[in-house]
């Protein structure tokens, strides 16, 4: 466990050291790499492979910024996996993937008295940059031993079961729709979180949120990083360097690199493929 | 123990099982007979992966004909497929583990069915023997009253066979169950009574097999 | 009325192709939005396009034809990055505006351009369905039931795949030369994705039919814009 | 771990690159520019009258200038990152951006370095920023009032006497308040309101639109669509032979090399300056050089405004602390002389500051105002 936490610990220590800059980006990178641990519990250990988990993350942002009191229901929207996982395993990425394109076509129309739509909201909370690091980092720290910890245990097992052989699950008294909530649901409360992070970092919130850029990062983060709970964050920090951090320095070819990145990751065998 | 009242199962028109009426106590039976003659699809009733089109089944006097197949497992009838249903991608000593959710009794377990070698190995490394043997094993772990095996011999080698043969004797004395198989003379001396299953009906019961 | 069948040819053709590269192919093919782009880009040339249409899909092919979904699926969205940008590199202008010729059939106004796209699409529709429903689409199904299943049948699964992915490649190069707005950008082509990809999911719950049933949606969802939306 | 290895190599490298900043006498001025994504092509043009201004404020003014490009992509967030960078590469100020949210997160970000931003294109609300305490954010691009103003100026010139509305979905908010506008203060009868949605999910969705218009018989179609789907609208109005004239917010529709290609009849469109026009002495070598220098006609609203938030912040940080020089001073720029109210947005409507309007009828182009 402590090695596999030590390595994301020190990785976190280095940002400050680098100036605001480099902070910031970080601040993107960890955020997004919770929604990517979010993404890896339905994707590793219950088998459920999510375009959608641009959801939650842009629905708890959302309302963050019309009504910070109610940001305690984001979570609620679990219920949409749970619905589109009706279609099952082999549809569940595109089911997703559609509804997140449709959120995101339907967050422009969203305007509170002449506010909103296209524009989006601007979030009444604000905190300077280092108060909001130190919170990501120990979020995202507590939430990659929780899961760790989660699929050794007892129901982290069973899930793992339910998602190999649903009638053997069945067959041994596990009820599988159960385990299926549990999951979606601790993924949806870990994507929200992560969304209103983002929300808090960038105190605004538009509809970008919902744009499949955000749908697919914890898809592209966890595939070019081995695909473990542990080393998800180096693919994060990866994917948001490149198509952020080198704008400035060669504005043109910086997207190029990120896709030659992308296409060595994918085709780049690893020592033990999972 | 078991009572099933004029069972009938249709798919669509076609007829698999027609006005079952049986009445078990404790002890070994096996259903015999040929091909789509309803035996795998009598055990998925009772284990409640299927639904009867009509009848009832009570289980110690319980109305188990509308229980979800999780649900009946847990009131003690557990059955191991022909085709083994186990979690791939799970070590030996989790499946078994997951079944009987108790550390020491899965390496009991293990030796009674003689799965100590490759507890560690994941499913897909073990033979079909021993493949079989796991899935046995993990409807034994749950410690049922009644215990379903469906074809256990099927597509198993001798020596597997004979394994599984001395298993059921061992269990005999202190287990219930419901064999279905299209070779009943390998239970001679195990089951107690034989039941020929002829196009969804039960066409005879023999205290010895044919 | 005529200029709403051609758009629904030319998207359910699009929808196909991404159904046939994740049945088939087993990959959620995101570079044909760049494939497309580059098809409108080359407008002037649909014979390049085509080339190059199937170039990429081949590249495609050959570089994920050992990995699974997921993998194979960001590389093709690593490609579809590379495509588009190298074309925003090599065509640095605002807009291109192509010069569009109008066709008058059965006094309505149809673009030229537009009509032979329509063509092709039905076309190749037609050769595929008279395909679907002859006996050689069992390998088609088999390949997408399984390709070890395929192998045991005596299918070469690596050719197949290749095949498919050159050759939606190509056709969506073509038909995307041929069916532009007469201005291009460079996020045409993932606009032409997307809204494919909608008809595709919808159409694969029906697995085997989903083909015919790709079609009947783009008609469907098409002319419900012109009527009700 | 052969992949973390190389990861960390290129975190390795990108950081390098990203913290490097060189040190030379000049006036640096970021410029952030959509050069990925959606709004890509609206970069080019951008791009190209960055680099012009720069140009010119050396041979013209005489100021060192240099500009700093950043590719701030279609999202805010990807803005942000651009905007920081930009500042740490010690720039005076920044100018540019795109989009609505992509502004909104710039004007933030601005009064969070204290770093001057001025925007260039966008019509967001920068004013609420600057009332709530911002005094970092101008705006030297059209406030939303300002275009519903363009829009009914047009109607009374062309003295139309109905118009109907087409409004694109995507910019739903930027199109309502224009239309809003228009109807609370144009003579002209209103025939109606039609909206299209984005070519993504509903390709054909803007004929609908089309056809609802000819059938209102409106004479002016007013068209809230600035990007190239309001191509596919003209043409297909065309192919409809519809009547009307049909006033565009400017944008795709307000290229001259665009509507030569188009071939269509009596498209009208603002612009913040047109070629011919001699608003001040820079508006002639604007056009004149742009044509030399890239071999196309100058884009004449996110172009033009872009060089002339260059050439403002050059003189404003040339005399002095940027904000103030801002606040009090007035700058000459290619479409007029600009200067910024109390809510440092640039006083479009003035005397020496006004949009331009043209009509492109019978293959050529003519300026109305």
């Amino acid at each position: 466990m402590l090695a596999k936490v030590l390595p994301v610990i020190l990785l976190f220590f280095i940002p400050p050291f680098l100036g605001n800059y480099v902070l910031f980006l970080s601040l993107i990178a960890i955020n997004l790499g919770i929604l990517t641990l979010s993404w890896q519990l339905m994707e590793k250990d219950s088998g459920w492979i999510s375009f959608g988990q641009s959801i939650p993350f842009g629905i708890s942002a959302y309302i963050l910024a019309i009504n910070p009191y109610l940001t305690f229901l984001a979570p609620v929207n679990f219920l949409i996996f749970l619905f589109l996982s009706v279609f099952g395993k082999s549809l569940f990425p595109f089911a997703t993937f559609i509804t997140s394109i449709a959120t995101w076509q339907a967050s422009n129309y969203l305007t509170i008295n002449g506010k909103g739509g296209e524009e989006g909201f601007s979030v009444a909370l604000q905190l300077p940059s280092e108060k909001i690091y130190l919170a990501s980092a120990t979020i995202f720290i507590v939430f990659l031993i929780l899961l760790e910890v989660l699929s050794k245990s007892k129901i982290g097992l069973k899930i793992k079961a339910v998602r190999d052989n649903e009638i053997a699950a069945k067959s041994i008294g596990l009820d599988p729709i159960k385990y299926r909530m549990f999951a979606f649901f601790i993924s949806s409360v870990i994507a929200s979180i992560s969304g209103i992070l983002h929300a808090i970092t960038f105190s605004h919130v538009s509809p970008s949120v919902f744009s499949p850029f955000y749908a697919l990062f914890p898809f592209v983060a966890s595939t070019i990083s081995y695909g473990k709970y542990y080393t998800c964050i180096f693919g994060s920090f990866l994917v948001v360097f490149l198509t952020h951090a080198l704008t400035a320095i060669f504005p043109e070819a910086h997207y190029i690199l990120y896709s030659v990145v992308l296409m060595f990751f994918a085709v780049m065998k690893y020592a033990k493929d999972s | 123990m078991l009572k099933i009242v004029n069972l009938s199962k249709f798919y669509g028109k076609l007829l698999v099982l027609r006005n079952i009426n049986l009445e078990l106590d404790d002890g070994i039976y096996c259903f015999f007979g040929p091909n789509g003659s309803g035996k795998t699809t009598l055990l998925k009733i009772i284990s409640g992966f299927e639904k009867p089109s009509s009848g009832r089944i009570f289980f110690n006097g319980k109305d188990i004909t509308k229980m979800k197949p999780e649900k009946i497992v847990k009131i003690g009838i557990s059955i191991a497929f022909q085709l083994p249903r186990v979690f791939w991608n799970l070590s030996v000593e989790q499946n078994i583990f997951l079944a009987c959710m108790d550390k020491e009794k899965v390496y009991s377990i293990a030796e009674l069915f003689k799965l100590k070698k490759e507890l560690q190995n994941i499913p897909r490394k073990l033979s079909q023997g021993k493949l079989k043997l796991l899935q046995v094993s993990m409807a034994y772990a749950r410690n049922p009253r009644l215990l379903l095996l469906d074809e256990p011999f099927a597509g198993l080698d001798v020596e597997s066979v004979e394994q599984l043969l001395d298993i059921l004797r061992n269990l005999k004395q202190h287990k219930s169950m419901i064999i279905t198989s299209h070779r009943p003379k390998l239970l001679r001396g195990i089951a107690k009574k034989f039941f020929e299953l002829k196009g969804g009906v039960i066409a005879g019961s023999k205290e010895n097999p044919p | 009325m005529i200029s709403e069948f051609l758009a629904a040819s030319f998207f359910s053709v699009f929808a196909i192709s991404v159904l046939l590269c994740y049945r088939a192919g087993k990959i959620l093919n995101l570079s044909l939005s760049s494939i497309s782009t580059l098809g409108a880009y080359l407008h002037f040339n649909p014979f390049l396009a085509t080339l190059l249409g199937i170039f990429a899909g081949f590249l495609l092919h050959e570089s994920t034809k050992k990995l699974e979904i997921a993998r194979a699926t960001i590389f093709s969205l690593g490609l579809a990055i590379a495509i588009e940008e190298i074309l925003r590199i090599i065509f640095k202008k605002e807009y291109i505006i192509t010069h569009v010729q109008i066709l008058e059939l059965f006094g309505e106004n149809v673009i030229w351009n537009h009509f032979i796209a329509g063509i092709i699409s039905i076309s190749f529709l037609f050769l595929f369905f008279s395909f679907l429903f002859s006996k050689k689409s069992k390998t088609l199904k088999i390949v997408e039931e399984d390709y070890e299943l395929a192998e045991i049948y005596g299918i070469k699964t690596e050719r197949a795949r290749k095949i498919i992915l050159s050759f939606t490649g190509g056709l969506i190069a073509l038909i995307s030369s041929f069916y532009n707005q007469g201005i291009i950008y460079p996020t045409i082509g993932w606009q032409n994705l997307i809204f494919a990809t909608v008809i595709a999911t919808v159409a694969n719950v029906f697995k085997e039919k989903s083909y015919l049933f790709a079609i009947i949606f783009a008609v469907v969802i098409i002319c419900l814009q012109k009527f009700f939306l | 771990m052969r992949w973390f290895l190389l990861f960390l190599t290129i975190l390795a490298v990108i950081l390098f690159l990203g913290c490097t900043a060189e040190e030379k006498k000049e006036v640096k001025i970021g410029v952030l520019i959509p050069k990925t994504g959606e709004f890509s092509s609206a970069g080019v043009v951008m791009e190209n009258a960055a680099k012009l201004a720069e140009k010119h404020a050396k041979e013209i003014f005489g100021i060192n200038v240099k500009i700093i490009i950043a590719d701030c992509g279609d999202k805010p967030e990807t803005t942000k990152a651009a905007f920081m960078s930009l500042s740490q590469q010690g720039v005076v100020a920044v100018v540019g951006a795109y989009s609505s949210p992509q502004s909104l997160i710039a004007a933030d970000t601005a009064k969070e370095l204290k770093l001057v931003y001025i925007a260039s294109v966008a019509s967001a609300d920068l004013e609420g920023k600057v009332k709530e305490g911002n005094r970092y954010v101008f705006r030297n691009a059209y406030n939303t009032t300002y275009w519903g103003v363009l829009a009914t100026e047009f109607l009374e010139i062309s003295n139309a006497s109905s118009y109907y509305l087409i409004g694109f979905d995507p910019l739903r908010t930027f199109n309502a308040a224009l239309f809003n506008y228009v109807k609370n203060n144009t003579k002209a009868e209103f025939k109606g309101e039609a909206w299209y949605k984005s070519p993504s999910i509903a390709p054909e969705d803007y004929k609908k639109a089309v056809a609802s218009a000819i059938a209102s018989g409106a004479e002016v179609v007013i068209l809230g669509d600035p990007g190239p789907t309001s191509v596919s609208v003209v043409r297909e109005f065309a192919m409809r032979s519809g009547k009307a004239t049909i006033y565009s917010v400017g944008g795709t529709l307000a290229l001259p090399y665009v509507l030569k290609n188009l071939s269509v009849n009596n498209v009208a469109f603002q612009a913040a300056a047109m070629e011919g026009q001699e608003k001040t002495n820079l508006t002639k070598r604007y056009f004149e050089d742009y044509r030399s220098i890239f071999k196309e006609d100058a884009n004449n609203y996110a172009g033009i405004l872009t060089y002339d938030a260059i050439m403002i912040v050059a003189q404003a940080a040339s005399k002095g602390d940027p904000v103030e020089q801002l606040e009090k001073g007035s700058f000459i720029g290619a479409a007029g002389i600009y200067s910024f109210d109390e809510n440092h947005q640039a006083k479009w409507g003035s005397e020496k500051l006004k949009g331009s309007l043209g009509i492109f009828r019978d293959g050529k182009i003519e300026i109305l105002r």
